[in-house]
């Protein structure tokens, strides 16, 4: 039961980071909405891993803690003329 | 372009039609499973892999893998030989000024090479596991290629010899179908699982399953990482 | 309430489908058409897993000895999406680098200025 | 600077078996040795981007100071936290952002490493920049201009077991 | 009594995510956002998952390899995203007190003509 | 026993090993197609006699047909695998010489592959297998038309793949939906089941599948990337795109609509499209001056023909479509390799070009003349039995429909001849300038021509070579009952 | 299931922005939240497998893929 609470305040949470990445003036406005984005949902997964109770799922969660910045890497590099 | 977005339109309204009578057909959430009953309930004790998407993937359907590889390695070449450029010229016109703008900041840089081996590592464990949990050959070797594609991003001018990678690619596919053919010499079939599957649930099970998953692992690592080297037009 | 259940996959899946065809059809430039073409995949995915998928089950993987073989989801459609995806990835690298020979000969993305795109 | 390749060839190979053993969570002996034969391949690759200092880098007095390290930058990092929450529920956000500069007298690339991401950790700070060994640092809400009082506000608390840890 | 604990431990965690959310809708321009964003997602990432670990002990070590990581790597690619958007040209807010970096050519030093395409042309290291 | 699985496996290993032999030696690579498929085209042969007496179903794995993917050997399937990997042969030989362009090393995995993927398709005898071996024969074939790097193939390779991959996406639409209905993947098993469904799913199921695999056949509404595509690839590759890639597409239309879903209903909207087809390729290749870009309408209507004699759905209707597919594959990849080294020596595209070239390379123009007259259907050539078959399948039906079709066709052959008596006649009557340095062609271009042109004549001379193998295809594709009795056994 | 519903809703925004945004940038940012919210698709619909491999691909490879063509082509979409 507390799970779907957290799960209503963590997608509350995603939504306002959707809103900033639709609004967000510049392109690493959008890019800070999305980045907390996939880190919030890192956490949810997590949360759902424990929801449905399988330890397996918390497999996929590691890869977005180890692979989701490298996104983020790519377009700061192309931002700063580095690519 | 106003007829065009009108016929667009149109040709949308068809297809959405078309979903709409087909998936009114295919109830969401029912049991509709019919041949997959036998890979659930035989897929353990015929393969040894617990995992059954491994099982489906690598041993009843084996054979879309190798499609599947197939379709990689011929993305990767095909996307050598159309980026392909006769001459390299050897010394960028203006270096000096490559140097302090195209670096990366010294955060970025030690933190990737601080990561790297563990990303290496990481992928390791993901298509060595590929039976045991989730995951497999394709999710490990994209893991890879995400390490070396973050040295890349972190160092402009690096680059790898891709001699060793061609070498790799094209060993490991051969160990897939040399696996393939060993089984129609041993058992008849191609493809099949001629090595003792061992005890479910532990690492050295499910016969011919994680040797071919390894091999897949590497050699989807560094297909996508010679896809990203041709894409950004460095080594030789 | 159940209507919206039964549906919303398939909304998800139709809908990723018909936005990757509206941009396909309507937009110019090529490298929104590889995004089309990318969602159109991501639709499809979503469409075979979701085929595959048994209310209140849980995934084929019997890493602990709780999990009975009556109580999976369908394994059969998760394999093919699996290959599904790689093929996606395949075709997606060897479309932005054709893209990237076509820009260097014309100059622009833009297929209506491009003659041999014209269709 | 730099050490024998075999000392660098350990280290690295102890860091990723036991990230491999804490992966894993279980101690049969299969996963014990596929996890050392491919640790020990994949540090091959991996050793001359992983360290430059090898068995040299590790001591008891830095395992110590790592250890205590660790309660002061959580510390720190809650303190951010509210810090930060108090700043965004506050209806008129008391924010007075600037971007200031101070000076590491840290030398080792880690240390520098490990030195901005504990700054962008904490309270109302993130690291912009890293030239040579000025920092720049933008602060949410700036309390001094001066290069040297930035530094002692912001960079010494760290820096004193940063110093010893990598030293 | 570890449920109990874990519990609270998850749920501050989900609280500071849903107030970094909050910061980076709120703040007013890019380095304030991604002060929020990465500080708070940071630690609530951390919090909540080291709580499931704490409520399901047998999990407790991935879920502290899933939390170190994250907690290694979102100040890479936030100090990496601040960087690219102060050499990209993103002013900073009209009320910010000083700018230090104008001074150092690091920082604002920009290839100001991009080659549009330059497959090949770049040599070995 | 040969394992027909080796047809599959080899070739891919061979492909995979290329980059390991381009270490040993540069020289070396580019004779790995022709052995791999040299091989290949002795198994396929050894299999044939087997596959008449009795059709050999193989299962990948070991386990039992509805369970794992197999591999279904029948008459039709044979037939195509012997066709491609013989064309493929002759095609590899020619390219020996032919590809100086670099990266040749690539080029050779790349079509091995397309021949790997072809040969997949046919033989396979699971829906999704099939759609995977179509991904592999699209993307190498995607990626082999930019080959050139240039300005046209580079466009052509663009569209081509833009329309390709929406076609792929319909049939893994297609794939989907008979999966979330039957449960199942194995053609002889959906087949078995197909009249359970409701009619409304099953045609839309149908349409998805027939427009994915239309795309590739190029089938009227459909046929935007063809000319530019097959105009723009290097002349080899043109040559295996028009003889063997579309036919794969026909061959997945047939296979859907007789084997699996039994449609008799809309054969005669097939019949239909086919005619369309027919004469829009004929009529816009009459208008064309380049020499290429008239071959690849010229193929557009060719495979016109062949979807209409598909849609008579008689015995003798699918037997003769199976013979202009057989007839066509070999006349069409006799003409793209003529045509290709001619405009070789000659450094231009335009059919003015050619004028006089008949003395300076007399026996590539023989060959280039013995192919268009096959394709317009003159006697004693392969093309004249199969448009003959033609026409006496439609008069056999004795519907009124088929006799003005059949009229409008052969106002179509008219329009072809038009235009390929014009070629010969630019070929041999006209005075050519600037001719003196042009000679005849070497020996690695001259044997795969002459093999073809000489299989044309065979053929043509002596058609009861292949008749026997064609009319036990058409029997496969006719009586769906026989081929799901041979994968699931009894019924 | 309410989570489902929302995650969709925001799905289908996101592939819409997509197509509206006009820098290509923006539009692969939007490309690579869309992938991000498939895979959490996946998870609700019991399919680890795939949703790690939607994870790893989208994740880093797809975005930096793009982000390579549109610094080797150019940044913004023009009409006409």
């Amino acid at each position: 039961m507390i799970l779907i609470i957290f799960f209503g305040i963590i997608t509350v949470a995603v939504v306002l980071a959707l809103i900033r990445a639709l609004k967000g003036p510049t392109s690493p406005d959008r890019v800070v909405g999305v980045d907390i984005m996939v880190t919030i949902t890192t956490a949810f997964m997590v949360l759902l891993a424990l929801f449905f109770k399988r330890r397996i799922y918390l497999d996929v969660s590691l890869i977005y803690a180890v692979l989701s910045f490298i996104g983020v890497i790519a377009i700061a590099r192309y931002l700063d003329r580095g690519l | 372009m106003r007829t065009r977005k009108i016929i667009s339109i149109i040709i949308l309204l068809i297809l959405a039609g078309g979903f709409i009578l087909t998936f009114s057909q295919i109830p969401f959430g029912k049991d509709k499973i019919n041949v997959a009953h036998y890979y659930i309930s035989k897929g353990i004790e015929e393969t040894g892999a617990v995992n059954i998407v491994t099982s489906v993937v690598l041993n009843y359907r084996g054979f879309d893998t190798l499609g599947e590889v197939t379709v990689l390695f011929i993305a990767a070449i095909g996307l050598g030989a159309v980026l392909f450029t006769e001459k390299r010229v050897q010394k960028h016109a203006s270096k000096s000024k490559d140097d302090k703008t195209k670096k990366a900041s010294l955060i970025l840089r030690t933190g990737s090479n601080l990561l790297f081996p563990l990303i290496l590592l990481f992928g390791a464990y993901i298509f060595v596991h590929g039976h045991l949990t989730p995951g497999g050959g394709f999710q490990g070797g994209a893991v890879i290629a995400s390490g070396f594609l973050l040295m890349y991003l972190a160092f402009p001018k690096q680059s790898i010899n891709k001699k060793s990678l061609s070498v790799v690619e094209s060993l490991s596919g051969l160990i897939f179908v040399g696996i393939g053919l060993f089984g129609l010499i041993f058992s008849g079939y191609f493809l099949s699982n001629f090595l003792p599957k061992g005890i479910p649930n532990t690492l050295f099970s499910a016969g011919i399953i994680p040797i071919i998953y390894i091999a897949v692992g590497f050699k989807v690592g560094f297909e996508l990482t010679s896809v990203i080297d041709d894409l950004l037009g460095r080594g030789k | 309430m159940s209507l919206i259940y039964n549906w919303m996959y398939y909304i998800a899946s139709g809908g990723l489908i018909l936005i990757g065809m509206y941009i396909i059809l309507v937009k110019t430039n090529l490298i929104k058409i590889i995004i089309g073409l990318n969602f159109i995949d991501t639709g499809v995915n979503i469409l075979l897993v979701c085929i595959g998928y048994v209310k209140g089950r849980t995934a084929p993987i019997f890493s602990t000895s709780r999990i009975n073989p009556t109580n999976v989801v369908d394994p059969v459609p998760q394999a093919l999406v699996l290959t599904a995806i790689v093929i996606g990835v395949a075709v997606l690298a060897l479309a932005l680098s054709i893209a990237i020979k076509v820009y260097e000969h014309n100059k622009t993305l833009n297929v209506t200025k491009i003659r041999g795109l014209k269709w | 600077m730099k050490s024998g390749k075999v000392s660098r060839y350990i280290v690295t190979l102890i860091f990723l078996f036991i990230l491999w053993v804490l992966l894993t969570t279980t101690l049969a002996w299969e996963e014990l040795t596929t996890g050392f034969i491919f640790s020990a391949i994949i540090a091959i690759f991996g050793y001359n981007y992983f360290t430059k200092r090898g068995l040299s880098g590790i001591t008891l007095k830095g395992i110590f100071y790592f250890l205590l390290y660790i309660p002061v930058f959580f510390w720190e990092m809650i303190k951010a936290n509210f810090d930060v929450a108090y700043r965004v529920v506050h209806p008129k956000m008391p924010i007075k952002p600037g971007i200031v500069q101070i000076k590491t007298t840290l030398k080792s690339d880690i240390a520098k490493l490990i030195l901005g991401n504990s700054i962008t950790l904490t309270p109302g700070t993130l690291t912009i920049e890293i030239a040579e060994d000025n920092l720049l640092i933008h602060w949410i809400n700036v309390k001094t201009k001066d290069i040297h009082g930035a530094t002692d506000i912001i960079g010494k608390r760290f820096e004193k077991y940063l110093k010893v840890i990598f030293k | 009594m570890n449920q109990i604990i874990g519990y609270l431990i998850t749920g501050v965690g989900v609280a500071f995510l849903f107030l970094g959310a909050l910061g980076v809708f709120r703040l007013p321009d890019v380095y304030n956002r991604l002060q929020a964003g990465t500080k708070c997602t940071t630690l609530g990432a951390f919090l909540s998952i080291i709580g499931v670990g704490i409520i399901e002990p047998a999990w407790f070590f991935k879920c502290l390899v899933i939390a170190v990581f994250i907690l290694f790597t979102n100040p890479i690619s936030a100090h990496a995203l601040a960087r690219a958007s102060y050499k990209s040209g993103v002013k900073l807010w009209d009320k910010s007190v000083v700018d230090k970096c104008k001074e150092f050519e690091e920082c604002t030093k920009v290839d100001p003509v991009r080659e549009p395409f330059s497959n090949g042309v770049e040599g070995k290291k | 026993m040969v394992n027909p699985s080796l047809l599959i496996g080899l070739p891919l290993a061979f492909a995979f090993s290329i980059p390991l032999f381009g270490l040993i030696s540069k020289k070396i690579e580019k004779y790995i197609p022709i052995i791999a498929l040299f091989i290949n085209m002795v198994i396929s042969f050894m299999l044939i006699p087997q596959i008449l007496k009795k059709p050999i179903v193989v299962s990948i794995g070991g386990w039992s047909p509805p369970f794992c993917i197999n591999l279904v050997v029948g008459p039709l399937g044979i037939l195509l695998a012997t066709l491609i990997s013989g064309i493929g042969f002759l095609v590899s030989i020619y390219a020996v010489s032919y590809i100086k362009e670099e990266p040749t090393e690539k080029y050779h995995i790349l079509f091995l592959l397309l021949m790997v993927g072809a040969i997949g398709i046919v033989l396979t005898g699971d829906i999704f297998n099939l759609f995977v071996f179509f991904e592999i024969l699209c993307i190498s074939s995607y990626a082999l038309v930019a080959y050139y790097k240039d300005k046209e193939g580079t466009e052509a390779a663009m569209k081509y793949l833009i329309q390709g991959s929406v076609g792929s996406s319909f049939i893994l639409i297609g794939v989907a939906l008979l999966y979330g209905f039957f449960g199942t993947l194995n053609m002889a098993d959906i087949a078995s089941r197909i009249t359970s469904a409701n009619p409304t799913y099953l045609f839309i199921t149908l349409a998805f599948l027939i427009t994915g695999f239309g795309i590739e056949a190029a089938i009227f509404p459909l046929n935007a990337w063809l000319p530019d595509a097959h105009s723009s690839a290097p002349s080899s590759i043109s040559a295996i795109l028009s003889g063997i890639a579309i036919k794969t597409g026909v061959y997945g239309v047939a296979r859907m609509v007789y084997t699996i879903f039994n449609a008799n209903s809309i054969l005669l909207f097939i019949a239909f499209l086919g005619l369309l087809t027919l004469l829009i390729g004929e009529m816009c290749a009459f208008r064309q001056d380049d020499i290429k870009r008239l071959l690849a309408y010229s193929s557009i209507g060719q495979i016109g023909l062949i979807i209409f004699a598909l849609g008579i759905a008689t015995s003798l209707g699918v037997f003769a479509s199976l013979f202009q597919i057989v007839s066509h594959a070999l006349a069409k990849a006799l003409l793209f390799l003529a045509a290709g080294y001619m405009i070789y020596r000659v450094g231009s595209k335009s059919i003015a070009s050619l004028n006089g070239l008949g003395k300076k390379m007399p026996l590539t123009s023989f060959a280039f003349t013995i192919g268009s007259f096959s394709l317009i259907g003159l006697p004693p050539f392969a093309g004249f039995v199969s448009k003959l078959s033609i026409v006496y399948a439609a008069m056999q039906v004795k519907k009124p429909v088929f006799l003005a079709f059949i009229a409008i066709a052969l106002i179509a052959t008219i329009i072809e001849a038009g235009y390929f008596f014009k070629i010969v006649q630019n070929l041999y009557f006209k005075e050519g300038k600037n001719l003196d340095k042009i000679t005849e062609s070497s020996g690695y271009i001259l044997i795969p021509i002459a093999i073809l042109a000489i299989l044309i004549i065979v053929i043509g001379v002596h058609p009861q070579f292949i008749t026997g193998l064609l009319k036990a295809s058409a029997r496969e594709l006719l009586e769906r009952a026989g081929y799901i009795g041979w994968v699931l056994g009894g019924t | 299931m309410i989570f489902q519903l929302i995650l969709i809703f925001i799905m289908i925004i996101l592939a819409v922005a997509a197509v509206i945004f006009k820098d290509l940038i923006n539009a692969v940012v939007a490309c690579a939240a869309v992938s991000l919210i498939t895979s959490i698709l996946f998870y609700f619909l019991q399919a680890p497998d795939v949703a790690m491999a939607e994870a790893a691909i989208g994740a880093g490879l797809t975005t930096a893929i793009f982000i390579i063509a549109i610094r080797k082509t150019e940044r913004h979409e023009k009409e006409k």
